[in-house]
């Protein structure tokens, strides 16, 4: 299969197809909308569904084959703030509060994007490691972290005050809903093991594609009442919101090889690098780092980057991954 | 039946707000408040609170006037600059005066 | 089986007998409530699952086959107001706009109601066309614009005015989210054919019955509090909602069959004739003839001719049909 | 600290008007407005919000008093009497005279 | 435009005592209401409505200034001592006297 | 099995977990928040599942074998308040309204201990009679209609005012949303029968224990944000909420038994005595006996009774029906 052909049967996927219906529904202005209690339930069912399936797969694994890829997401996650904030900062003249903020997103992760990677790699029947998840999982704070103190340093004037805000911040990236759903499902997915897994399977893991399509639906409302930000955002932010990702997709699919993963689990990590948080960072930046603007960092990873990798990204790795590991 | 007379301060403003809010107004010494999300627009660009990106809250509390005074004081020197916000005052009359 | 075994065996499936049990909540004034999300979520999903479906089996059966019988649904849901609105006028001494707003109600139609007939044909182990779903879907929007243009004529002073109006007329009747809904599904089935149903089957069609169920229970409790404005309407209205639904159900049955449909779209196509819309026409209504009385046209549609169709209508429809067949 | 007096107008209206109340909002020259879904009843029946067709809408808006009252106006011409609606309008003090 | 004064009484309580309110709503002769779903904090805890039993309502209604009165009289003597609740009444005006 | 395995195997249940996941969340003040909506459309899915469930299995055994068991257990949950009253009057030095009201609360029965109970029962392969939901539906009012006269009659003065609260108090008993759905389900069930199930059971079976997990993941919380309150409430009532249970479950095993139930239904039997209600005796309560304080009966029937019973009551209910019945 080539790389067009994989983004073409991508594209052809309910998945994709239901995200482009959404982005339709916002673009023609239709007066279809999700209400908010629907989007959240629609969430927490995503998080926890993917974090106790990985947390069974955790369980039949074993920690000692999880660890060591573990700790390289993590790493790769609190590092990527690091090169994208100069680049920001130097390259797009971005103020420092700004570039900290954006470069804190990209750092994260995004999990819907995840669990699409995943829904392609079994729509292409390619098997992947299930407790990959742990990855997503471990992924998601450190670079929010790092940002918020990247942002800080640059900001600071008053220490006492920025303590407060960074504990803030730390009690958000550690304790906010989408970490805390995750990890805690994993935790109790790994604690059940198959027994739980037989229990809830039904609810959990059958219906679970149906959901992500319905779910893609709003998410492309989401991003479509964005586009009209574009313009604000410039051009340096909309190349920047394609071109990490795929150097950051790359390094990913490399760190996963170099880990031991397998071909699905390394195209998976590199789905993370590649992919920018549009839920625990932007609600981790807002409260301490209020100073900086929200249109940037949401418009650049809910309107260029969560798109282009739902689109295009994820095949696009996946055909990197088959060449690395070929 | 005796009316004492009180200020109802009004805040609408992005829902990641709302927790610095709401420390505020223990800070202050308001003795309560209500909250409820709501939909907006204005300068800062439509709310349509499709994600909690774009929510918005409303918050109302009734407090003594000099009290009033302060809260809005903190919200003009340190929310304004930096959330999609509107906060106004205006009277309001109670029953009873010291729960407020 | 009989007619009379034909509505019995209606009567006592789970769909019905929720909607009794809602009737009932309404009646004693239970404090049972569904929160409007949750209204909204059941919607949502409905449309998106009978839309996929009707989508996957067009790409089956393949448009050749479709575009008659759709043509021919179209034609007869532009063409029912045209006798309904004089009928209303005259027979009934409506005020125009109100005719012509009650008018737009019976030409369109009812989402809900044409998914419950596939239900009662499922039971009755009845096959029909899957694709019927492509005639719900070109049946929602003529007989609004009809509608609207007839109550225009009917009170228009001022012209400019009366176009902008219409112009949001003629958005809501095509982007407006029940109609945006299932013809997007459609679309997406249509794309994704059966490996797209494949995927999303355990979420959008092994649950559907149960959630129709459960939606009807809301249904029937958004009926009963209408049943109170049964006397605002008056007489002539209340048989309105019950001989039109019949005459309209056999001129669609044999519309059907005239336009070479089996058994079970026939059926289908009479149910969709008799049905009155309660989602999309109101909404367009109240926007472009906000003059008319929401009163008549939704306490006909909602408390008279739904709950009409649902309990006896559909088994009606279908001995009509056996016996047209025969 | 300067308050500035401005007219908080609420409007409360079938869910289907919306849209033509914000239009109306923005043509009158409005910087803003908040909403928010309600319950109510009154002369034209109970909204219980059960589905869309019975839902109810709160709408405030803080303006000058001049543009208040051209849009109470509008309102009573064109609004009135089509739709299930109330507005009043009440003083309120703001901080920021230009944010409205 | 003639602009007649009523009165808005707004009241904060918890969700069950909405229905006992609305009776003595309509009792006390209001002609309609308005009412929504708040959180809340105040002298008998937080009110985060997870779930019903922790529920608040905040209820809105425009009326003449004697129904006002006698209104809150019923609520100081019968709710008060009862009830998580709030009441406060301000000024407000509207267009359509009859209405009220 | 010995009883603290039985312990162990309930605690690493998912449902079990998600609950302690829950609990977690709001002792660590973690943002997650089930939108009100969400709480509602979980109870409305639980209430006519298990009520739609037990009514198809009421039409398979037959009323003859139902009742009796049925009566007893109505008889014992009305009996339950006229000891829990003095036992509060006296020992716990509560004023008599207070008393009356916890009264009616273990009196009354809680769904969701229930349901979990059978899903235990489920787990360790126990059978059991699918007519038990009988039981829980018949013990909701009864106890709380006793509870509110009780109240009553120790504290009225103006009769006539009375009555018509009372009134209300039955209205709520019968009519509220809880016992409503779930009698009303259960009667759509013994309707419906065997053929009914197989339309529905996709939606309202297969997937039920794990909407059952997510259900608890968010009662943990609701019951951990009310874990502050236990200092308010004192120690006599932490160790009422805590020994009545142990009692009653006892009492109500036995109970079963002697009504000629098995195994199984003498431990939901056990169940639903030892159980306090946390959704329809509050409502109705606060109605009709609004001096009561509220923190009393929620603190104690909400952070105590109801985690007691998931964590360790249930599989000690098990053990002590097995020790019976041996
Ligand atoms: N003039 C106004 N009247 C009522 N609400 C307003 C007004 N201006 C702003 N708001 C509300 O305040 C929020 C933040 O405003 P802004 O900071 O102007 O974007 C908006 O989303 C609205 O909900
Ligand atoms: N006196 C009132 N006080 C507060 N809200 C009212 C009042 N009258 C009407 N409303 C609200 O306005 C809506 C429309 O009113 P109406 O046109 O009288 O049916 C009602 O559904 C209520 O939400
Ligand atoms: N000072 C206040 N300002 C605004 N709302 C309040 C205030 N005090 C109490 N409330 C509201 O009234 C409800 C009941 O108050 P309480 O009886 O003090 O617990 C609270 O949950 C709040 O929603
Ligand atoms: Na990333
Ligand atoms: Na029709
Ligand atoms: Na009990």
């Amino acid at each position: 299969m080539s790389i067009l052909d994989a983004i073409q049967a991508n594209l052809l996927s309910p998945a994709v197809l239901f995200f482009a219906l959404g982005l339709i529904a916002a673009l023609t202005k239709s007066d279809l909308k999700f209400p908010e209690p629907l989007y959240v339930a629609l969430t927490i069912y995503l998080l926890v569904a993917i974090g106790f399936k990985g947390g069974v797969a955790i369980a039949e694994a074993g920690l000692a084959k999880v660890w060591l890829p573990a700790c390289a997401a993590m790493l790769l996650g609190a590092l990527i703030p690091l090169w994208t904030y100069p680049v920001l900062r130097f390259g797009g003249k971005f103020p420092a509060v700004d570039a900290a903020a954006i470069a804190a997103h990209y750092g994260s992760v995004s999990a819907v994007t995840f669990i699409a990677a995943t829904n392609y790699l079994k729509a292409v029947n390619q098997p992947f490691e299930n407790y990959a998840t742990a990855f997503l999982a471990v992924m998601e704070s450190p670079a929010i972290l790092v940002g918020v103190v990247l942002g800080k340093l640059a900001t600071s004037k008053s220490g006492a005050r920025d303590m407060t805000s960074l504990k803030a911040a730390m009690h958000e990236a550690l304790f906010g809903r989408s970490i805390f759903l995750l990890v805690g499902a994993l935790v109790v997915g790994w604690l059940c093991g198959k027994p739980g897994m037989a229990k809830v399977e039904a609810f959990f893991v059958t219906p679970f594609q149906g959901v992500l399509a319905l779910f893609l639906l709003e998410m492309g409302m989401v991003a479509g009442r964005r586009l009209e930000d574009l313009k604000k955002v410039g051009p340096f932010l909309l190349a920047f919101g394609i071109v990490m990702p795929l150097l950051h997709g790359c390094l990913g699919v490399w760190l996963g090889k170099l880990t031991g993963l397998e071909l699905g689990g390394a195209i998976l990590m590199g789905v993370l690098a590649a992919s920018a948080s549009y839920i625990a960072a932007p609600a981790a930046i807002r409260m301490s780092l209020p100073d900086a603007n929200p249109t940037f960092y949401l418009t650049s990873s809910l309107a260029v980057t969560f798109p282009f990798n739902i689109a295009l990204g994820i095949p696009i790795y996946f055909e990197v991954a088959r060449w690395l590991y070929s | 039946m005796n009316l004492h007379p009180m200020k109802l301060v009004t805040i609408v403003c992005e829902a990641y707000a709302q927790d610095a809010v709401t420390k505020l107004l223990r800070d202050t010494g308001a003795h309560g408040w209500t909250s409820f999300a709501v939909e907006g627009d204005g300068s800062q660009g439509k709310r349509p609170a499709d994600i909690r990106e774009f929510a918005n809250v409303q918050i109302e509390v009734v407090l003594q006037p000099e009290t009033a005074t302060r809260l809005l004081e903190r919200l003009a020197t340190d929310f304004f600059p930096r959330y999609a916000m509107i906060a106004f005052e205006s009277n309001v009359r109670v029953l009873r005066r010291d729960k407020f």
